[in-house]
């Protein structure tokens, strides 16, 4: 039993152990371990879990009066699987691109927080390793940069006095801090109607500002490209890939949770449940936001940070649609963001660490100079923007599938432009990074070095294993979600619709092998250089760069210009200004230096608790 | 242009398909892609063959910007040394079986320019032509007469400017250095630098 | 197990998809020579212009993508083409529904991004930031239309919805899906990057667009995955909307029906800028298409 | 007495050349510019065309007092007098307002002819000073960019339109001897 205890605690031991003894190779190699053996664990517990009995397994600890319960079920071992995944390829990745074993610490403290969240069985262990989380990666957004920390730091509190608050109601109101008694609390209490509407909607508003905060849906996704950017590109990874995973986590929990009971408060309109329609058109405007917001950055760790908002965006979406197929379809993605978005920020480490430069402008040509990263992101590329044979795709299928068939079709709508966006953001990454002329500081740049290549593959390979094969990941959610989805590991069948992924990969190979064969049968091709363009007849010489890598959309911001004059970047800095102002116009108001004010605010108080009885 | 290597030029073996090549031979006749590229005076003589009363699109003629696909480049007219060094870059850029039609006299010795400065006497001596029409800016009878006479000559096999390029073009790059001097492309391109 | 007569009909498919592409594509060009009252070329031109692009003695490549780029789009053309059920040929259509051929259908957009990105020539670049924008700017309405029609016949898969047409009627039939129809024709303007939204490969301004650095043999693979890509666009809008059909002939009478609509249009507008193409497709064909799937909720 | 004679010939001098300007918009326009420049001669070509000469040195302050009615330097062109030994540079300038062309004409020596600029008060004046320069080899004090312009290089500081520059000889020398396949004989050439 206690193994669930090592799997939560190796990574924070492995930790404090890189930490302690600061050597380059044994801090490295306590990393990467530390991070390998909840994988183990977890992959010991599957047949347990998802055999033929799954049975779950549970570990209580007792600390200073609190009963932690640790559970691992179908749902909690997916998530920690994902997470634990992530947290191979970022140690592999960290390996070759951190420094500093304060990096280390912090990494494998917020992967101990993560898999605390998604461990845990009750809200006072939900919080602490929320908490945990948070700050972990707070500290690693500090070392880089304070503006962006703060910025994080404040939102991350907001949502967790949120968090606090709601889980002091429902305390108040039931008694009990474990979910299973929660649960089986609330949906008594649906019927009962204890709880009064009010302040049922308030607790859904705390869980949805505390769960959105870290997810980074619309209003609040402000610290994400700052912390996205500012942190050791590897670690992002890990950041976006697993921690928005613990908002998503969040929102699934309150459907598990208060589902029954927020239906009863909140009703039921044009036979959507409110509150998951609301979710649903968070998920959406965040998609759309973020994606336009993602297509016209410069930066390139910006233009990711948006599009993993907006792609966490899909996951909120796809569990607002409330049916099991929009679980499945949401959970789904959960895997292949995490997949795929992790392949990005790897690629984006590789790129960091071997031309020392992040906007796109200072980019070119780098395909022949490091052609692995190349390929790696290729594949990342066709899995974001959602080609059939990709894991990208399927997830996104599903989301299609359900939100359409439950009657939400603005919603899919907006899934329509957000995977339009997707493509575009990501076509222009290639272009401004892979092609066109070379800069010529960028001659002697090397291919990435081989513990990131490793990372990379860990992710590239899950990429096309389940694009190809999306039936292993549907029949495994299947378990705890009623199956929805039919078909056999190739093949997706759903009431509306089918896609048999296998084929759609064989005919896409069919297909290549007759334009190969078309390719083949012309003539010989002689390679030329890139100045050898046709530039209307002039002579094109290397050091004139004729690539377009800066404002790649300028008339995409054209036509946006008149939504571009608003953004939630400046509402709250100057929110920000507006509470420091009150604070300074307080301070001055009261403590103003001279001893007889003072005297004069001793004397009020004294009489406000004399009048009080109480002095 | 990066400076081109005599040899990497010439490596190229001309592999004839024996097979199909009275197939390609039809379909070079009947889909000539002129270059949209008009080098001198004579280029406003164009547009009429597009238009109804000529309309060169019958015989699957059509005018393509990009000198990749082209396969017909029309030299309309005078030929200035700055216009010939872009009429060599392009011709370079089309790919193989290309012909040149000339109009007028002025690519053919210079014409009315016989004693200008500025304008390349002998286009010739730079870059092979297929067919040369008559006519100080020939009208668009005579420019459909002479795109017949190159269709004639594909049809016949006479049509040989490319090959005759390709096979001597030491000859043909030995005048083009001799007008510009050697390197021309690089300098020409960074000249060109101080005017961004 | 591998059932002989599917791969036949298959290989049949994509052979006559092609040469009837071509077709469409002499259509095109003789019908547009027509109304500017022109002879215009022989119906089987593009079939000349291809034999004559790969009978070309030598080809350039700027490098392995470059080369992929068309393989890549005329082999996700192939594959789009063979999830569609043309007439009474079911190919492969079980296995796939209405959201997997739309993404199938631009997938092709990616393989010749791919390739013109890489030929490191800035006309090309433009090209494709302007095919990508108008993509973008497409995309709502496309996805608005698509949806309404999901709605109506309440499936995704297109064998259902021809089957369905042939008992209630075709979808043209239904007001709310009339307006669908109106946007989905918008659309498909730029789907095939005909007049008014050709800004992609602008001809006179950035020398064919992404297609600039492409000749001899790649230039032919293009021109295939065009072919394969109007026959896949005209059957597939034949299908959603005109109710399939039967057999090949009345397919090929729908096919040439819609040909006709976007001839026409094109023949008459003149060119939109990559902005106003955004603005435009954002306001009216949108609004349309919120007012159809509204009203088919 | 003989003092009044020659004043009475320059002013009858001056006179005589006065009264021509009929009282027609050009002729007035002329007649104010004349009285703020009497340095200058001015005549009526034609309807909507009047003409000055002004002398080398006042042209700066003469282009200066036109620029007020004729907003638009249209062209700087350059005729060559090679008997006269001279250049004669013409300032074509429009007025939008009363729409009436002036050609101011100045005359320079040919050797190491300079003027100077009229940027200052034209800036579109550079390009036309700057062709100026390179076909015939003005020198235009205070243009920043005389260098070469349009010509190959190999025709810099060569000043390819002066008639005394040999084009024959020039052209054989870049396009070699057999440029001309028909040898008729074009020595004793009369252009």
């Amino acid at each position: 039993m206690n193994e669930l205890m090592i799997m939560l605690f190796a990574p924070l031991v492995a930790g404090f152990i890189a930490w302690a003894l600061d050597v380059r190779g044994i801090r490295e190699a306590v990393g990467v371990l530390g991070t390998l053996v909840p994988l183990g664990v977890l992959a010991k517990y599957y047949s347990t879990i998802a055999g033929s009995n799954p049975e779950v397994v549970t570990q209580t600890i007792t600390v200073g009066g609190f009963k932690l319960i640790f559970q691992l079920n179908t749902i909690s071992w997916y998530f920690a699987t994902i997470a634990s995944l992530i947290g191979v390829a970022m140690a592999f990745g960290m390996v070759s691109t951190s420094r500093s074993s304060y990096e280390w610490l912090f990494a494998l403290m917020s992967y101990t927080g993560v898999l605390g969240v998604f461990l845990s069985g009750d809200f006072v262990g939900f919080f602490l390793f929320w908490e945990l989380m948070t700050f972990a990666s707070f500290m690693m957004v500090l070392k880089r940069s304070r503006h962006e920390s703060l910025k994080y730091f404040v939102l991350s509190v907001i949502g967790a006095y949120a968090m606090l608050i709601a889980i002091g109601i429902l305390y108040a109101k039931i008694g009990a801090l474990d979910f299973g008694t929660i649960r089986q609390a609330l949906y008594m209490d649906a019927m009962l109607g204890s709880i009064s509407k009010s302040l049922t909607a308030l607790v859904f508003l705390l869980f949805l500002t505390a769960f959105g905060v870290k997810a980074g849906a619309v209003p609040l996704h402000v610290w994400a490209p700052g912390a996205y950017s500012e942190v050791d590109q590897s670690y992002t990874a890990f950041f976006s890939g697993a921690l928005s995973k613990a908002g998503a986590y969040g929102f699934l929990l309150l459907y598990i949770l208060m589902g029954a009971k927020l239906v009863a408060a909140l009703g039921i309109w044009h036979n959507h449940m409110v509150f998951s329609y609301i979710i649903a058109w968070l998920g959406a405007i965040t998609v759309v936001v973020a994606g336009f917001l993602a297509v016209l950055q410069e930066d390139i760790r910006k233009l990711f940070a948006y599009s993993s908002v907006s792609q966490v965006g899909y996951i909120l979406l796809g569990l607002g649609i409330g049916t099991p197929l929009g679980f499945t379809g949401a959970l789904f993605h959960v895997l292949s963001h995490a997949v795929f978005k992790g392949l990005f920020w790897l690629v984006v480490a590789a790129l960091v660490l071997r031309t020392g430069k992040t906007r796109f402008e200072d980019f070119g040509g780098l395909a022949e100079k490091m052609p692995i990263t190349f390929a790696m992101s290729l594949i990342a590329v066709l899995s974001l923007a959602g080609i059939p044979p990709m894991a990208g795709f399927a997830s996104k299928w599903l989301i299609y599938e359900a939100a359409i068939s439950a009657h939400m079709p603005l919603v899919a709508g907006a899934i329509f432009l957000g995977s339009a966006l997707a493509f575009a953001y990501v076509v222009r990454f290639l272009y401004a990074v892979w092609f066109g002329q070379r800069p010529s500081d960028l001659e002697d740049v090397k291919e990435a070095p081989l513990p990131l290549l490793i990372g990379m593959a860990i992710l590239a390979i899950p990429n096309i294993v389940f694009g190809v094969a999306p039936g292993l990941v549907t029949e495994y959610l299947g378990k705890f979600l009623g199956n929805p989805v039919g078909g056999n590991y190739y093949k997706l069948v759903t009431p509306t619709g089918t896609y048999n992924a296998l084929l759609v990969a064989v005919l896409l190979v069919f297909g290549l092998a007759i334009a190969g064969l078309i390719f083949i049968y012309g003539a010989k091709t002689r390679r030329i250089p890139v100045t050898n363009t046709y530039q209307s007849g002039n002579p094109v010489t290397e050091d004139y760069n004729l690539s377009m890598r800066r404002n790649f959309y300028r008339p995409l911001a054209e036509a946006l210009d008149f939504w571009l004059k608003y953004s939630w970047d400046r509402f709250y800095e100057r929110l920000a200004g507006i509470a420091e102002d009150f604070a300074d116009f307080l301070r001055e108001g009261f403590y103003n230096g001279n001893v007889q004010s003072y005297a004069w605010y001793l004397a009020v108080v004294l009489l406000i608790l004399a009048l009080w009885g109480v002095l | 242009m990066s400076e081109r290597k005599n040899d990497e030029f010439i490596s190229y073996e001309l592999k004839e398909f024996k097979l199909f090549e009275p197939l390609f031979r039809w379909a070079r006749k009947k889909s000539l892609w002129i270059v949209a590229f008009c080098t001198g005076c004579g280029g406003i003589e164009m547009p009429p063959l597009a238009t109804a009363r000529y309309d060169f699109e019958r015989f699957g003629i059509m005018p393509n910007p990009a000198p990749r696909m082209g396969d017909l480049f029309l030299i309309t007219g005078y030929v200035t040394p700055k216009t010939l060094k872009r009429i060599i870059i392009t011709y370079e850029m089309m790919q193989d079986p290309k012909y040149v039609l000339a109009h007028g006299s002025c690519p053919i010795n210079g014409g009315v320019y016989w004693d200008s400065y500025n304008v390349v006497k002998q286009l010739d001596k730079y870059i092979p032509i297929d067919v040369a029409i008559a006519g100080c800016m020939p009208r668009a009878e005579a420019v459909m007469q002479g795109i017949m006479d190159i269709i004639r000559k594909i049809e016949n096999g006479e049509a040989d400017g490319w090959k005759r390029y390709r096979e001597n073009y030491e000859w043909y790059r030995k005048n083009q250095d001799e007008l510009f001097g050697e390197g021309w492309r690089e300098k020409d391109a960074k000249r060109w630098l101080a005017w961004l | 197990m591998f059932d002989w007569k599917l791969a036949l009909e298959a290989i049949g498919m994509v052979i006559y998809a092609t040469f009837m592409g071509f077709i469409f594509m002499g259509i095109e060009r003789k019908a547009m020579a027509r109304i500017q009252r022109r002879i215009g070329p022989p119906i089987y031109q593009p079939i000349i212009d291809t034999l004559k692009l790969l009978g070309k003695k030598e080809s350039v490549s700027h490098g392995l993508i470059y080369d992929f780029g068309p393989v890549f789009a005329l082999g996700a053309s192939i594959t789009a083409l063979l999830f569609i059920p043309i007439a009474n040929f079911q190919l492969f259509s079980s296995n796939a529904d209405l959201i997997v051929v739309a993404y199938l259908l631009e997938v092709p957009m990616l393989g010749i991004m791919l390739g013109a990105m890489s030929s490191g020539n800035p006309y090309s670049a433009l090209g494709v930031q302007r095919g990508l924008l108008t993509m973008v700017a497409m995309q709502l309405p496309y996805g608005l239309a698509l949806i309404a029609l999901i709605q109506h016949w309440g499936t995704f898969k297109l064998s259902n919805i021809v089957a369905l047409q042939q008992v209630h009627g075709w979808s043209i039939t239904v007001p709310a899906l009339l307006l669908a129809f109106i946007v989905f024709d918008i659309v498909f303007q730029a789907l095939l990057g005909l007049e008014p939204f050709d800004i992609v490969s602008a001809p006179a301004e950035i020398s064919m667009g992404p297609m600039v650095e492409y000749g001899g043999k790649h230039a032919a693979l293009l021109f295939t995955q065009h072919a394969v890509q109007l026959f896949a666009e005209t059957a597939f809008f034949a299908v959603l909307f005109l109710g399939g059909a039967s057999n090949l002939l009345e397919l090929l009478v729908k096919q040439i029906a819609v040909l006709f609509i976007a001839i026409f249009v094109a023949s008459i507008y003149p060119r939109f800028t990559i902005d106003q193409a955004a603005k435009f497709f954002w306001k009216w064909p949108t609004i349309i298409g919120i007012i159809a799937v509204l009203l088919t909720m | 007495m003989a003092v009044n004679d020659n004043k009475v010939e320059t002013v009858e001098k001056a006179e005589e050349k006065k009264p021509e300007l009929p009282n027609t918009k050009e002729g007035n326009l002329v007649r104010e510019l004349l009285e703020k420049a009497p340095y200058a001669e001015g005549s009526v070509r034609r309807e909507k065309r009047i003409e000055f000469r002004v002398p080398a040195e006042r042209i700066h302050e003469f282009l200066e007092l036109a620029s007020e009615t004729f907003e638009m330097l249209m062209q700087i062109s350059v005729v060559d007098w090679l008997k006269e030994n001279e250049f004669e540079l013409v300032y074509q300038l429009w007025s939008v307002s009363e729409s009436v062309h002036a050609f101011v004409k100045t005359r320079v020596p040919r050797e190491n002819a300079k003027l100077p600029t009229v940027m200052d008060i034209w800036p579109v004046a550079e390009t036309y000073e700057r062709e100026a320069h390179e076909f015939f080899g003005i020198v235009f004090e205070g243009n920043p960019r005389l260098g070469p312009f349009i010509l190959e290089p190999r025709e810099y500081e060569k000043h390819p339109l002066r008639k005394d520059f040999n084009t024959l000889s020039y052209v054989k020398t870049i396009y070699g001897e057999d440029f001309d396949r028909y040898d008729e004989s074009k020595t004793n050439y009369v252009i």
